[in-house]
């Protein structure tokens, strides 16, 4: 185990990764010379060479369907978009190519692309730098996507991701890059399609990914400090395939659920999970389950504006309580304040 | 036949230099016909000094299948036995063959969703292509594609595209991995004259001559994009000077002579494979509809009554009888052989089986994933579990 | 009233609002010479010649953009895009500028922009080309979604899509185009953002939108017939904005609810309606909220595999019977054949 | 001064005849000075006959007041009072005041994310531009929009945007609503040497063309899209070129020399204004890293060392001061002005009100509509309704 922040993980997975294959090579706008937007690939250049670390023009479509053409014959590209919004002039070739090609071709020819992107908003960067679409991709039969919210998982969600031979999706958060966390040594690929249980617990399923289950997992540690809460969390790792199964039993064990998502609400990834836990729960659940989103409008600029409609901790704490007054249980100290 | 005839041909295409190679800037080898619709026919200047006669036997035997084949397409479609959309190489065969003869076996094609006549000259079985018309398991993307998605990794033609200009970032990827494992392989990316003015076309012809790819654009310049004319379309209607902002090698060529389009795409293949990438405008024409429901009722009928003069079949046919290459008995046993192997096509499409509907999840993934959703329309995502009590009910 | 197709309503709308108001103009490819690729604009370029009615370049990216720069300035284009498969190249100019414009800049600039845009599969046009992916829409905040079922309210939601100041994306449907109905002749805009009841019904929730609102019409009358059922039938009309209300008021009356979708059942249209549901309604839900979606694969080309991913009839059948069994509720006929 | 010196420089503008116009085929008016990052110092090859005192003198208060800002804004990001990106002008204000001085009031703008100095050259107030910068009520935009996203309807400044190449195909559509209104107005839109290789720009200009649309479209060529040289990045590194794939006028000036610029961009869009598109690429330095964050470390020492040189701001005063156009205490006096004016758009920029949260659904729609989403992240979408009993409690 080594202590290491999640940028730290990722660039130390990718390196490994070509140093162990030499079939995977990095693509994208500025990951060579400039060392990346988000210094993700800083040294790969200098250590693999132009070969291996391919500095496009500023191309999304163009890149990445290159990417997925390599990847036909055989390469293992990965592929950086620089944030997810830029992704949207690549959608064409991702949807209705990279997830299209081994299914409409009858399984000819694989497509062993990983494309890393990160999400998030919260940097004043406005309304078209700040959106959490991972939706557009988890939605897609024959898309892979994972979204790791931890370092280890950076790692071995990467790995796994790097083997694997469909199209994956990586979910990374501008948030995510500097938070640190113990990083095993060892080679252990995640299964993509698993879900985690971030922390046992019994009052109540709390849920996330990415960003949102690190703040899940701060709420709930801290509401077992100050109330003496119980709740369980789920780092749903992977949106598509999604693991229902882990998210259904654990809804059986505590009969309610919060739902955290950094999108917009309304058809947005807590959408599914709640769809899917109101359904496959229905005689657990003691409580509707809560949604807490991004409000729902293009992201201002304004810092004032910018938190008023971004989830903070506070917004999933309150979800929480009014779930459990709604189920009718009492809190250990309800109505002392907590921070 | 197509398939043993074809390695001799596409392999004595490496032998042609690239001293001929001209950048699109100073080049304008041919005269740059004006595509109003109709244009005269022009007439082949192949650069090569002699005809070789059993070439353009070989050629017209192709052609010939190709326009067989098309036409027995045809049929089934409009007897509702093939789905989808239906686009035929009808008026360009000449150009196909010319194309195909320029590639190596080992080579790759990407091209798009009007693509039946390439994947035969590619080598594939009539059987297994006009199977993939009928959605069949012997088809040649076992059913899945259809008439706008043939592939096929052993013969090297790797799609078959629906999506205007999606084939040609794919390609250009395809030419990088060539290079990046250094192998001396080509791709062709061929395209519409309408796919020359959508955003992949100009971030995948940039990135190819950026960085020195192996792959030849073809744009087959049929002089429409469903109803729309060339110069309403293209600001800059003869295509092949597009190059030049790419400072890419060009060419136009007469799509309707089959040795002409030969001698260019060898050049131009050449060229790929010495690392330079290249665009070959090929002048074609497209005698029917869009596709095979479309009855082009945008063209005049002057326009079409002069079609028929460009119809690259019957003209070879001609020539061959002219140019006594051929008899006119010849040509004619030619034709009626052509016609028995769509027949037989045809025959073995409809003789094969439908894809069982068991089969549906078969290709979801390619490595198996945990939780892959496997469902069929009506299906509960949970099984019902009986309500423990009546405790809740009305 | 007239007799007329979905397709003919469109048309007459199109027309008459070019007549009504000047600043109305017609984009998209093959509209104008070819007349439409499914037939809707037949006869406008004739009518309205070259400045009205503009035939565009294969370029879905730059002309729905144009169309964006020219409603910025008051221009009121309503843009065809051939099928919503295409309409992925063309999403970052929906997504990150015509839905963002208006919020982005403070108000200062409107977008009255229509994209029409035929979605549905079912026409064996295979992986690339039989997608509903209005999800890609009705998620953005800043978007309106309509989907009509109906000649009438084709009709009548092209009239207020058109006379709207945002952009909107009007779903039309492949296989809907033939059918007819009765369409008023009066010049009467519905209210984007409302759903309708369809049908009323005190037994079952059924809801949809486009060609699955119909089927659910067909569905709720066959089953009246066969079984007696009293199904009530909501068709959602607005994608965007959610009109949540209707479909909470009529599952506290039918306290059971079935869903139907033409799109991929994870993270589809129906998870929203669902969540919904099981958070409005949730006291007064007696079973879980079944969804009816495709199967999740890329759409094989071959008719019978097609036939076997989409939802008909009788899955919507099977799911009503299946809910209402859950619910303990008896059949009048249970176990009879049903056509 | 800005806001009442510009109206004259712009309505001057229209008098420029076309004649020199000349396509990108012909032309290569100034020698096409290979992009390497450094650049020896070209000189201004103005066509005009004799040099104009006076504009000189308005160019450099102009160039020096955005200079100030810059830096001013700079400074104030460093101090994390300004949020998000912020990319500079700096280096580029000759280019600036070249292109805005071409534009008549009625005229539109497009740009993109780098454009504080087009926005104060349209005329905006500087302090409602450094108010956007601090996300302040009376921000151009309203606080909404940022450094990338200026806005103003009655400067015709019709964004600022933040997606490269996004703004392209808005411009072409803000031009073809001028045709469709058969007015006498242009449109300019600018953008980086990275942004040529992105799909909206092949899109957007061979509509532009084939349409005839009265649009400029210019290149700021820094030599850098980030860390990203013009050469890595373009096959073809003289961009104007690339004009001649839609059979579009173009041509490449010094952005150093402000006169050169105003010179070409009226030419420019003169041509525009009588229905010829017109790429007009730009020659330009950028001085610092490509936003406020970056410490550009890919830049050699050498190569930064030989930047100051190509400065286009001291190189016009001591223009001005040799030409004996001012003495050097005049041009004293102007830098501090300026200056003064930057600190003023600061303290209105700090003491402009913060937005209130109660606005943030201010703008989701402009025509209001029933059902909108309005509901802040720990709103539940349902009010809690009281449970009827408690038959399900566990
Ligand atoms: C992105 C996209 N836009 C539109 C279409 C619809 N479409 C299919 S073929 C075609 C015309 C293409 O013309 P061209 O490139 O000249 O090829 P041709 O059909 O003449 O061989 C169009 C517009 C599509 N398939 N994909
Ligand atoms: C579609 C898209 N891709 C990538 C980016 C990230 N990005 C912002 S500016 C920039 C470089 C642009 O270079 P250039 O066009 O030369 O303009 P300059 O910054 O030099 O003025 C990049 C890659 C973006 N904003 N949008
Ligand atoms: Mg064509
Ligand atoms: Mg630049």
């Amino acid at each position: 185990m080594t202590m290491k922040t999640y940028r730290q993980a990722l660039h130390d997975t990718l390196r490994a990764e070509m140093l162990r294959d030499e079939n995977v090579f990095l693509m994208g706008e500025e990951i060579g010379v400039f060392e990346g937007s988000y210094k993700i690939t800083a040294g790969l250049l200098a250590e693999f060479g132009e070969k291996r670390v391919k500095d496009t023009p500023i191309a999304e479509e163009g890149f990445t369907g290159a990417a997925i053409g390599a990847a036909m014959l055989g390469l293992r590209p990965v592929v950086e978009i620089m944030t997810i919004n830029f992704s949207l002039l690549a959608l064409d070739q991702i949807v209705n190519h990279a997830a299209k090609i081994y299914g409409m071709f009858g399984g000819q020819a694989k497509v062993p692309l990983v494309i890393r992107t990160p999400g998030g908003g919260g940097q004043q960067l406005g309304a078209t730098h700040s959106q959490n679409i991972e939706l557009y991709y988890a939605f897609v039969p024959g898309m892979k996507v994972v979204a790791p919210s931890t370092p280890a998982d950076a790692k071995a969600l990467l790995l796994a991701a790097i083997r694997d031979d469909d199209p994956v999706l990586f979910l990374e958060n501008l948030a995510l890059y500097n938070t640190k966390g113990e990083v095993p040594d060892e080679d252990r690929p995640a299964e993509i399609g698993r879900a985690k249980i971030a922390r046992e617990g019994h009052d109540l399923t709390l849920i996330g990914y990415s960003r949102m289950a690190y703040i899940a997992k701060n709420v709930a540690e801290t509401l077992a400090e100050s109330e003496g809460l119980d709740i369980e969390v789920i780092d749903l790792m992977s949106l598509r395939p999604l693991d229902r199964e882990t998210i259904i039993n654990s809804v059986k064990k505590t009969h309610a659920a919060v739902v955290l998502e950094d999108d917009w609400l309304t058809y947005g990834i807590g959408a599914e999970i709640a769809a899917t836990i109101s359904d496959g729960a229905f005689d657990y659940l003691d409580a509707p389950v809560r949604r807490v989103a991004m409000a729902e409008v293009p992201m201002p600029y304004s810092k004032v504006l910018e938190s008023a409609a971004m989830p903070t901790n506070d917004d999933v704490v309150s979800a929480i309580f009014q779930t459990l007054e709604a189920v009718g249980r009492r809190l250990k100290k309800v109505g002392q304040s907590h921070d | 036949m197509t398939d043993n005839a074809l390695p001799t041909a596409k392999t004595t295409t490496a032998k042609t230099t690239t001293a001929k190679t001209t950048t699109a800037k100073s080049t304008t080898k041919k005269a740059a016909t004006k595509r109003t619709p109709v244009k005269k026919a022009a007439t082949a200047k192949v650069a090569t000094a002699k005809v070789d006669g059993a070439q353009l036997v070989k050629f017209y035997r192709d052609m010939v299948l190709i326009r067989r084949f098309e036409e027995r397409a045809a049929r089934a479609y409009t007897e509702a036995l093939i789905g989808g959309y239906c686009h035929l190489n009808l008026g360009e065969e000449a150009a196909v063959v010319g194309l195909m003869g320029a590639l190596r076996d080992t080579d790759y094609l990407f091209t798009n969703y009007r693509e039946h006549g390439y994947a035969i000259m590619r080598g594939i079985d009539p059987n297994r292509t006009m199977a993939e018309l009928y959605g069949r398991v012997d088809g040649v993307s076992k059913g899945w594609g259809g008439s706008m998605h043939m592939f096929d990794m052993s013969h090297r033609l790797l799609g078959g595209y629906g999506i205007v200009g999606g084939q040609l970032p794919l390609a250009t990827g395809a030419a990088l991995a060539i290079q990046y494992r250094g192998l001396d392989e080509v791709v062709m990316c061929t395209m519409g004259d309408g796919t020359a003015n959508i955003g992949a076309f100009h971030e995948s012809l940039n990135i190819a001559a950026l960085w020195g790819l192996p792959v030849v654009f073809v744009v087959i310049n049929n002089g429409l994009g469903m109803g729309t004319t060339v110069a309403k379309a293209s600001a800059e209607p003869e295509i092949y000077k597009r190059a030049s902002a790419y400072a890419m090698a060009a060419e136009r060529v007469d799509g309707l002579d089959p040795l002409a389009v030969l001698d260019a795409a060898q050049r131009a293949v050449a060229s790929a494979r010495a690392g330079k990438p290249f665009l070959l405008e090929v002048l074609s024409e497209r005698l029917r509809g869009h596709s095979v429901v479309d009855p082009a009722k945008y063209r005049s009928a002057e326009e079409v009554a002069h079609l028929a003069q460009f119809d690259p079949v019957p003209n070879l046919a001609a020539r061959l009888v002219k140019e006594r290459i051929l008899t006119a008995a010849e040509v004619h046993k030619i034709d009626e052989e052509q016609a028995a192997r769509a027949d037989a096509a045809d025959a073995f499409a409809q003789a094969s089986a439908q894809p069982d509907v068991s089969t549906l999840f078969d290709y979801n993934y390619a490595t198996p994933v945990a939780n892959d959703s496997r469902r069929l329309p009506g299906e509960a995502l949970f099984a019902t579990v009986a309500r423990p009590t009546a405790e809740v009910t009305r």
